[in-house]
């Protein structure tokens, strides 16, 4: 056991305190294979030492709640015996430095999250986030991150249902690729990672392991400098061929009740998951690293303990039942191979070539992981810009073609047409809608699933942000008709251990809080991805909210298109024009944006469980909600989506373009063929809602504005995409 | 002119294609395959008549288009 | 009366063929392993979508050389109906069932979206629900779909009336701008010489529920029932 | 000893992707390029050392799996 020197250099990204802590634990020197796996373990990615603290004041139960944050995936309840098993996760850097592999591997790692806990993966869902159209890299970027996400989703047979993307400068240096998946488990048959039990097999499956994605700080460690190109950290490959083999296998097995406990090899690959198993289990764990299936020659412990080699699983077994899960694993033409045992001495044991290479307490490794109370001041509060403040249009009609034609809201048709959508045979309509909706195999329920955040308000607010993201999430399940259940999150920040970043973090924390709480939407799941930033460069604060909800008949769902000619169209929910910090201000008017939004949380719950209901009733033939861009925009796409125009003959008593662009928030657009009923049900239910025009006709017709013909409309919603990635 | 370029994945990165064709000919019943890599063979004609300038713009193309060159080597050879 | 689909290591439309199946044939047909290496008494046999070892090397190929294709073959020869739908388009032409060859989309972008099919031929065990001239819309979902053959093979093909099936615009027209993929010809579905043997690139097991966006598979299950009743 | 094996497309088939890297490497401003042809170069391990065994075998591989011969030439070469 060579010692490596103590310089800071050497501390694989750990800081001297750290390391003081770890001389304490061992009471002597770790060697490097220890000291690898205390730099993994205690990194931000797999400590969260800088938001645990505030993660902790999410609400995270509920009666429909199973399995909250902490496992490898939430477990909802979905009635009839089975649940939802969903999270979100980034593969940020990886997909900046190789695009397609970065993607691909991202969906690659949340499909295991899913399938590890012995749900059917179902659906995925993605939310990106690309710097500025015209940065040299955007397109390339584009280009192999929607290829990744389809390469692997498609292959492995899991329709990619939904998902958002945008563009802004910030994201320059530092994309954003959070991938989500849904499962379905039956509630009696889920795995969880805890090994309890002593003298179990702990058996590895899946591809053999090779040096893909070995920590950076091998680089700078004294012992490989003279390394040459051989052990090198490679980029990650994704495999979704055998992961679609691993899933199969593992599912098969799950049928069995051989499996104590499972966990897929992720970030920190082997290291974590045996010390995870071994510490939720409260016992120790031996591995005999020669026996782990190896891709490359001469790899050392330190790299197979830390190597993030995609498709790989441990599992701890029933004993004897090893043959059992080998004759699956085989037929499914996969490794399977018995790497240790668990014992009582709560350590995690290391052998190699006869010798014991590492050996580590796991409590401490596990409790004493750092925890930091970040510093932070909270953002300024920005001036609120009354509609007034912001110019007007010299035409609305042209400014909504604008934005119906811009990077943020033209049609997403190239990305996911490039994703098979279909495939299993449960994806309810197409993608293009607000929530995406899947149906439960073999019934007639079916989940309603969306992703969503707006970055600009959480900068302008991050609390309000905050709130917001998770409001918007949550308000797309309602607009088909289904109800919110829970969500899961992906926390996408620049470095924490600046003030002003940190203020972010936790302000949209406080907001998603809140929003979670009033909404009755518990946070199950989540990743969160620091140091998001190039040069000093942060990205717009992003903690992307994935909202999962169920609807009983999938049948009494609508779509966000015109369905009839001569249809009320009615608004629901107050529209005071609030022009700050919205899409309009920023891409048309210019000038400082001012404060975005406010939520109010009373108002998004009870008009979202208005038009719920009012759509399960069978009042409602069409429902949007209003996001980005405002009421114009949200016409503009229910006429495109329906191919039927409408004529609006609102007179708002509030600029027109503030009636037109404003984002307020809670508010939905909805068509009845009776709307009296409706509005009727609306008043008695406090619910402010407004007939404000009728559908039919070639042309969508805005308050004071020249009719845009709806094929207009279509032309230029669906051109910039295409046109943009054609380009060079 | 006529430029043949080879382009295959740096040691160490997993390369799904090469395992699995590998995995095929051992159901075939091939034995003593030891390992199997699959790379991408492209040839380009070329109108001029310089095989340096041809090189070169070759091996542009290569790190600009033809290679993934964070995971991918390529090996250029001019036929004149 | 009973039907099998194969199952190679990376099928992933086996049970969406399965359920179409189920639905017109009363039964639920035989899943069979691709290392399998009999099909007892199946009378209709299903090569399923996916992506069948990853899709590796060529689409197909490698499922082609799987113990079961032997099988397959057997049974195709003696006139039992074969479907094979996307990846299974692609390995029955890599076993020889079928003409032709399936290469990268002429975009080279993986393609998932609503297609409008017109039908070249009705009177075969698939067709038979289709009237020649009927214009279907049915989703397809490949990488792979971009047909190809010389062109002795493709005369031969035209001249036996083997396309099942073109891509084209609503009203029917075949044109350019209908073609998802780059196929010659617009093909997307072929027969072989006998007609017993069919695949296509699209996926009429996909359109057989209006809340999925339609029925317009349906007929050829319907159809394919109706032909191993008889 | 290690075999190496080049499979090309036919004359007249169509090369849907090498098409599109000639489209691109226009697209880049590179002048001068006639055609561009895709295909694979596939290297295989093989543990026997009878260079002439080692042909053998893999010519039946590229017959029986690692080309479509209908559309696909191959050649082999053995490095020994
Ligand atoms: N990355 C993506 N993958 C798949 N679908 C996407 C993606 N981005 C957007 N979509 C789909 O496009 C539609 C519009 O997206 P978006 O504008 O973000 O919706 P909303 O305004 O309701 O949040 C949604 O149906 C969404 O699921
Ligand atoms: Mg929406």
């Amino acid at each position: 056991m060579s010692s490596p020197a103590t310089r800071p250099e050497d501390l694989m990204g750990l800081t001297k305190g750290e390391y003081d802590t770890i001389l304490d634990i061992l009471g002597r020197e770790p060697n490097l294979t220890e000291l690898g796996i205390f730099s993994v373990m205690w990194s931000e990615h797999c400590s969260y030492k800088s938001s645990k603290l505030w993660l902790k004041t999410l609400p995270t139960e509920g009666p429909q709640v199973i399995q909250g944050p902490g496992e490898n995936a939430g477990v909802i309840d979905i009635g009839d015996g089975l649940a939802a098993i969903f999270k979100i996760e980034s593969h940020n850097h990886p997909s900046f430095i190789e695009p397609y592999q970065g993607a691909a591997t991202g969906v690659g790692g949340i499909l295991r999250d899913v399938f590890t806990m012995g749900a059917r993966p179902v659906a995925n869902m993605n939310a990106l986030r690309f710097g500025s159209p015209d940065h040299p890299k955007t397109r390339h970027l584009v280009d192999g991150v929607v290829a990744g996400i389809g390469g692997y989703g498609n292959c492995i047979g899991v329709p990619t249902v939904g998902g958002e993307v945008n563009f802004d400068p910030a994201y320059n240096g530092n994309i954003l690729v959070n991938a989500m998946t849904v499962g379905i488990a039956s509630t009696d048959k889920i795995f969880y990672s805890a090994a309890a039990g002593v003298g179990l097999p702990v058996v590895y499956v899946g591809s053999k392991t090779g040096r893909d994605g070995i920590h950076g700080a091998t680089m700078a460690s004294a012992e490989f400098d003279d390394d040459s190109d051989e052990k090198r950290p490679t980029v990650q490959v994704g495999d979704p061929f055998t992961e679609k083999l691993l899933l199969e296998a593992c599912l098969e097995l799950m049928a069995t009740d051989a499996i104590v406990a499972i966990q897929d090899m992720g970030a920190a690959g082997l290291t974590s998951s045996s010390v995870e198993m071994a510490s939720k289990g409260n016992v120790g764990i031996t591995l005999s690293l020669d026996d782990v299936p190896q891709r490359e020659e001469n790899m050392t412990p330190y790299e197979l303990m830390l190597s993030e080699s995609q498709e790989r699983m441990l599992m701890v077994l029933k004993p004897g039942r090893e043959d059992e899960a080998r004759a699956i694993f085989e037929k499914w033409e996969l490794d399977l191979s018995v790497i240790g045992e668990t014992n009582d001495s709560q350590r995690l044991v290391l052998m190699w070539k006869g010798e014991i290479d590492a050996d580590i307490p796991i409590p401490p490794l596990v409790e004493a992981a750092p925890e930091y109370d970040r510093p932070w001041t909270a953002t300024p509060p920005r001036a609120v810009r009354e509609p007034s403040e912001v110019a007007e249009p010299t035409d609305i009609s042209e400014a909504l073609l604008t934005l119906i034609g811009s990077s943020d809201l033209c049609s997403r048709r190239w990305v996911w047409e490039q994703y098979d959508h279909m495939v299993m045979g449960d994806t309810v309509g197409r993608p293009g809608g607000d929530a995406a909706m899947v149906r439960v195999h073999g019934t007639k329920k079916a989940l309603a699933i969306s992703t969503d955040c707006t970055p600009r308000y959480v900068e302008g607010n991050p609390v309000e942000g905050g709130k917001q993201a998770v409001a918007e999430a949550w308000r797309n399940v309602p607009s088909v008709g289904a109800k919110p259940l829970a969500v899961t999150n992906n926390l996408n920040f620049g470095n924490p251990e600046r003030d002003e970043i940190m203020a972010q973090l936790v302000g949209a924390v406080q907001g998603m809080g809140a929003a979670c709480e009033a909404l009755d939407a518990p946070v199950v799941s989540g990743n969160v991805s620091l140091y998001n930033e190039t040069n000093g460069q942060a990205i717009l604060p992003t903690p992307v909210i994935g909202c999962v909800g169920l609807i009983d008949d999938a049948a009494s769902a609508v779509g966000n298109g015109f369905t009839a000619e001569g249809q009320t169209i009615i608004i629901v929910g107050q529209t005071a024009g609030w022009l700050g910090c919205s899409i309009y201000q920023r891409d048309l008017a210019g000038g400082s944006n001012g404060a975005p939004p406010p939520v109010d949380l009373v108002t998004e719950r009870r008009n979202g469980d208005f038009v719920r209901t009012a759509i399960l009733d069978g009042l409602v033939s069409a429902c949007h909600d209003v996001s980005d861009g405002g009421l114009a925009v949200a016409l503009a796409e229910m006429a495109i989506a329906g191919g039927i125009g409408a004529e609006i003959d609102a007179t708002p008593d509030i600029p027109t373009h503030a009636w037109a662009f404003g984002e307020d928030q809670a508010r939905y657009v909805v068509t009845c063929s009776d709307p009296d009923d409706f509005l009727h049900r609306a008043a008695a239910a406090g619910v402010p809602a407004e007939a404000t025009g009728t559908t039919g006709g070639p042309a969508l017709t805005l308050p004071g504005a020249k009719p845009i013909s709806v094929a207009n409309l279509r032309e230029t919603h669906a051109r910039w995409f295409p046109e943009y990635m054609a380009s060079r | 002119m006529k430029a043949r370029v080879h382009i295959t994945l740096k040691n160490g990165v997993l390369d799904p294609q090469g395992k699995a064709i590998h995995h095929s000919l051992e159901g075939l019943g091939f034995d003593g395959v030891d390992d199997v890599r699959q790379g991408k063979f492209i040839e380009i004609e070329l109108s001029g008549n310089d095989p340096d300038a041809a090189r070169a713009s070759v091996s542009e193309m290569c790190e600009k288009l033809l290679a993934n060159t964070v995971i991918e080597n390529y090996a250029v050879e001019i036929d004149d | 009366m009973s039907a099998a689909v194969i199952v190679f290591p990376g099928s992933n439309c086996d049970r969406d063929i399965a359920v179409a199946l189920e639905a017109a044939l009363g039964t639920a047909p035989l899943m069979v392993w691709h290392g399998d290496s009999a099909l007892p008494g199946v009378d209709l046999i299903a090569v399923p979508g996916g992506f069948s070892y990853g899709d590796y090397l060529r689409s197909g190929a490698m499922a082609a050389n799987s113990p079961i294709m032997r099988e397959v073959v057997s049974h195709a020869g003696r006139g039992v109906p074969v479907l094979g739908i996307c990846n299974g388009f692609q390995v029955l032409t890599e076993c020889g069932l079928l003409p032709g060859v399936l290469m990268r989309n002429a975009s080279l972008k993986f393609v998932c979206r609503d297609v409008d099919l017109r039908v070249e031929r009705g009177n075969t065990a698939f067709t038979g629900g289709y009237k020649v001239g009927d214009v279907i819309r049915i989703p397809v979902a490949h990488h792979d779909g971009n047909y190809f053959t010389d062109p002795d093979t493709l005369k031969s093909i035209e001249d036996n009336d083997q396309v099942a099936f073109r891509y084209c615009e609503p009203d029917g027209t075949v044109s350019d701008a209908a073609n998802p993929n780059g196929s010659l010809a617009n093909i997307a579905g072929v027969l072989n010489g006998n007609g017993n043997v069919l695949g296509m690139m699209p996926h009429p097991e996909r359109l057989i529920d209006p809340l999925l966006g339609g029925t317009g598979g349906t007929p050829m299950f319907t159809a394919l029932a109706e032909a191993v009743a008889a």
